[in-house]
């Protein structure tokens, strides 16, 4: 992979810019600021980077419940984000959506999804019309371990498959849903495995080292965009957080699970390997999250004083006027 | 009205290159006929043959519509939509709403309902009521083929989804249905016969029969006007409440199971709104709570018909 | 009520062996508390926590009930039934009939629904009228704690599918619960509050917000009878319709998208039924047509309650 | 496999007490005398005997929209079974069914499923059960090769195989989905390449060769009931007629791929290979085979004459009548 040194800071940048919106968004919810759930995605940034920084910019990609760093990776601005999770009508989702439903359609972000497994069949559908128009774009499809068990992983992966749709089904495989282990919900320990039900290729990388994802990620998306059909690709991965916000209290896990995985830290990673490359200081990298952090601030201030939806917009959108 | 479909998917797949159907066997025209000819003239690129995957299915329907086509995606048979109500209802009609107002969707999902010649409880289902209760949907369920036809074809040309329901009967039959396209407006009712004393309100099948009903009942005497919504949802209450007002007698006839019906819905609506018009309650009709029998002398008994409109027409004027 | 459900669930554990939980979650005690304690109490064997397969968990309830088991699933939230629909529909509802009466299917599938604290589009459903509409089903909507463990009870003893349904809100109210087993009828309406002028029928949370304005009502000089169904299907109209007979006139309160909804069926059988008695149209109370909305400002205009109930009334009273 | 001499011309017998039953509920339906679709096993009678007679009478079965041979194989009485094609209700569902639903529970028959796909769940529930209840029971899944499309497979499998429930699940390869061929439909070439995606043995079986499929599931269900989970046995077959019925008139299929499967006929093969061992003579088998016609002549005789279901019916069976 020949990345350019810019590319490979904005990498870590980008990673940044995902974590220190969550641990915010953890804390807004903590303080009851924002409202409903916010599912955070902070120990999983190297994938949703990893792979958002091998599409171009017209591509697509669907999320899920957990989607706030597949939103910020393709290019969604925190402020509107923010202001999405305080329901305002600056939000992307005007405050009609929140966390579970973000999108921004005009940056190919179809939505995060509120339904476990519900982003495929959609990502088969919006791949689909991507071979229809020929139009080159690839779809990504986020989703969990836990959502390989819903029937419409499956429907999808096999449709996508025949139809050959241009599509990158990547699968973040944190260990657990909500909080059962993936071992007590899922047959196969690697997900990676389940591609042999489909005839597709079937790759496994380290989900905390953002090189590795690049590049499988870089490779599946080619073969989408050359017509050669979808991919699954595993990326092994850590929820350092609870299944919604920080500490729910529901689930206990292993100290020496979470302190294994913690020390695994993508960022933390990507930091040093950047550093013992020479191409970014510790100084500077440090810089660098304090202008994210400011970055972070700014946008919450902004985001908070931002308009409510007014009272007429309950009944807006929910149908399209049809010119006829 | 088979034909009919077909030929109204055809005008628009001719006119505009984004419509495209997909369906189990839609490649050899589905198994009512309704896709006849589309994959000789289109091909495997617009006429998509596919897995039997009904969630899959319309979620493809989802996804290619937010990005700009405008597919017809085909459930063979009502009962099956079980398993795809998750991208139907919790997708397709939500996300327009939930992502405030950034997707257009412009889908049609079509299907086969009712009961017919001991298909029995899982190919006989009318569930159009479900669909109903779901904002962000219309439902549109045409009783002949001229309806048929210009229905399809507003409904491809509607930005929104659409869920269009042929009654397995209805497509049986056939009427004179011009060739050029043309289009039957979402949202408005037909007064299929006009009346004095009663207002019978019938969707799907129960319009033939409830036209048969009135028939009938003129020779006793009652003068019966027959109003088919058409489109379920939006419902035109307008034109039935106006013929209400008119009558002060109203029955509602379905074919689905009277308990929580769409029937329930107008009855309730007629009582209220035209309180002081009615001379008698609002009587329904519709199919008995039970599932569908397989005997054909079962499956008689269940299904609401002319002999049951009449029972409660007369039941109204007190015979 | 949270704990009145699992408290419930555990006596009807102990005393039959029969009786299991499977569901997602359910080892930590569900999302909602509902099962806590059991694991620590049953083990794995009995409280069985699988993957997120909804359609294979309805459908593990409807093979294990067919071999002599008494099954409780649980569908954390009542939007994700969309993906059993089939297990629950065309399976465990028809399955006794289409076999000619040779199966017995003791299901209890609970889920969790309505709004809650922005809980948005696909968190918040009120699905039950879906439920109705299906024969072969019993569906129970408890609203308070003493009525939700005594149905509970009644349920797992009961020899059908029956469909549990807590709303959230109600989820959070307490009561005094006696801690004996005891069972609540199903299919037997409460009359929760008498009253001599109007007949406010209510279901879910709308029970409480119902009583809350027949107190503001009373001040006003307005004596409102509330009676709460309790079991939506099959439906107690007797008990409704002997207080409409008394009170004559009603409104019908939901949580559930009015348009479609369970209420209907009850407002068109009351202005059926009580027509020579009616005073007044009967009106329905029930959520907009619109997908449930994000935002907090949304949500509380969204969502019927006290204040659209005392409307209705006022409305039937003319001020 | 020691299989007797009379085991095996039993396991003829089933055979053509299937073909000859199917064949003549093939022309009933022709005739307008039987209601309702009838789907033909013709072609894939070495299946359902073949597993079956590796059952115990205790064992349960769950079954599809092509289910007479499962049903005759588990010891339907075919009386029954055509008194529920005339409707009557002498038939196993009191007419109410018909054949999309025929079920026999004391004979572990749990039925026939007009939904595709939908008896995956359901035999998760029932093998489910036999661990609950330790009662030594397996349950065999029969299903098509379009049916490992549906979510509903997919979800039952992968929960099957967490819960080493004691299920295997027989895949009827029959190169259609109604009137698509597979590879129109399904990604794989081999069903059985989907048991890697659950971590269940997978094995290929020729569905013309009755030991082939009566070995390997005998292998599978002793596996299940010694409490090591589920397997997936595909079994390659052929449809020998249309989808419903014999011709639907929709689909004209390859002539020399209908006459390779013919010749490969499972009935006419198991009748040479008893002959070569000695095991029947031809003369004892045509024998055999009248015997039969005339039990089903019979068969029909009786079911036609049976009385219809009451106008009452109707309202039966809706619910149970509980006593609390
Ligand atoms: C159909 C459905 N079932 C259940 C849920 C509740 N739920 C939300 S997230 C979640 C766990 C998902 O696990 P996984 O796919 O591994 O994603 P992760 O949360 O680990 O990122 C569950 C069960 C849901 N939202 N939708
Ligand atoms: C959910 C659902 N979708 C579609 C159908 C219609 N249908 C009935 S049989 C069939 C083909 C099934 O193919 P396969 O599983 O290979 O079984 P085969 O008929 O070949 O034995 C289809 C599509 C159905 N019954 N249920
Ligand atoms: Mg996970
Ligand atoms: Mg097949």
């Amino acid at each position: 992979m020949d990345l350019s040194g810019e590319q490979m800071r904005r990498m870590l940048e980008q990673m940044m810019r995902i974590r220190e919106f969550d641990e915010r968004a953890a804390l807004l919810m903590e303080q009851a600021r924002v409202h409903g759930s916010v599912h955070l995605y902070c120990g999983e940034e190297a994938i949703a980077v990893g792979v958002c920084e091998a599409l171009r910019k017209d591509d697509y990609i669907t999320s899920t419940h957990r989607g706030h760093g597949h939103l910020i990776a393709k290019g969604g601005d925190p402020r509107r984000m923010y202001a999405e999770l305080f329901a305002k009508s600056t939000g992307y989702n005007r405050g009609k959506g929140g966390s579970m439903h973000m999108a921004a359609l005009d940056l190919g972000i179809i939505g995060a999804n509120g339904i476990v497994a519900a982003g495929a069949p959609i990502a088969l559908g919006v791949a689909f019309a991507s071979s229809y128009q020929d139009n080159g774009r690839v779809t990504i499809c986020f989703f969990g371990d836990g959502a390989t068990n819903e029937g419409a992983f499956h429907e999808a992966v096999n449709m996508a498959a025949i139809l050959k749709a241009p599509v990158v089904f990547v699968c973040e495989n944190n260990g657990y849903g909500e909080w059962s282990p993936t071992a007590s919900q899922t047959s196969v320990s690697d997900i990676a495995d389940r591609a042999a039900a489909y005839d597709i290729p079937g790759v496994i990388v380290d989900g905390m080292d953002i090189m590795a994802v690049h590049e499988a990620a870089t490779e599946a998306i080619a073969r989408a965009r050359s017509g050669q059909g979808p991919s699954l690709l595993e990326c092994k991965t850590y929820r350092f957080y609870d299944h919604v916000g920080r500490d729910f209290g529901i689930l206990k896990r292993d100290e020496d699970e979470v302190a294994y995985w913690r020390a695994r830290d993508p960022i933390v990673l990507w930091q040093q390997a950047l550093v013992e490359r020479g191409l970014i200081t510790e100084q500077a990298a440090n810089a660098m999250r304090d202008e994210i952090v400011q970055e972070m601030e700014d946008a919450i201030a902004w985001a908070e004083q931002g308009p409510d939806p007014e009272p007429a917009d309950l009944w807006r959108d929910v149908y399209t006027e049809t010119q006829a | 009205m088979t034909a009919a479909i077909a030929e109204a998917v055809d005008q628009e797949m001719s006119r505009d290159d984004r419509v495209f159907v997909v369906g189990e066997d839609v490649r050899v025209g589905g198994p009512f006929g309704t896709d006849a000819g589309l994959f000789e003239k289109y091909g495997g690129r617009r006429v998509v043959n596919t897995a039997i995957s009904e969630l899959a299915l319309a979620g493809l329907g989802v996804g290619s519509a937010a990005v700009g086509l405008r597919p017809v995606v085909e459930i063979m048979i009502m009962d099956f939509v079980a398993v795809a109500m998750d991208q139907i209802v919790n997708q397709m009609a939500k996300m327009k709403y939930m992502l405030g107002g950034q997707a257009v969707l412009p889908i049609v999902v079509t299907t086969h309902a009712g009961v017919d010649s001991s298909s029995a409880a899982q190919h006989s289902g009318s569930l159009e009521a479900w669909f109903c209760h779901v904002p962000g949907l219309k439902v549109v369920m045409p009783t002949n083929a001229y309806d048929a036809k210009g229905m399809m074809i507003s409904a491809i040309r509607d930005d929104n989804p659409v869920i269009f329901i042929s009654n397995k009967r209805c497509l049986q039959t056939s009427c004179e249905v011009p060739e050029d396209p043309f289009t039957v407006p979402l949202g408005v009712a037909e007064v299929k016969r006009t009346g004095s004393d009663l207002t019978l309100v019938a969707t799907g099948r129960m319009v033939l029969d409830a036209l048969e009903a009135a028939e009938d009942l003129a020779v006793d005497g009652v003068s019966v006007e027959v109003i088919d919504p058409r489109t379920l949802s939006p419902l035109d209450m307008e034109t039935i409440l106006t013929s209400v007002r008119k009558t002060s007698r109203a029955v509602v006839a379905q074919e689905a199971v009277r308990f929580c019906g769409l029937g329930a819905e107008i009855a309730a609506t007629i009582a209220d709104e035209c309180f002081d018009f009615l001379d008698a309650p609002v009587k329904r009709v519709g199919a008995p709570f039970t599932p569908v029998p397989f005997a054909p002398v079962l499956e008689k008994d269940y299904l609401p018909g002319k002999a049951s409109i009449i029972g409660a027409v007369k039941d109204i004027f007190g015979d």
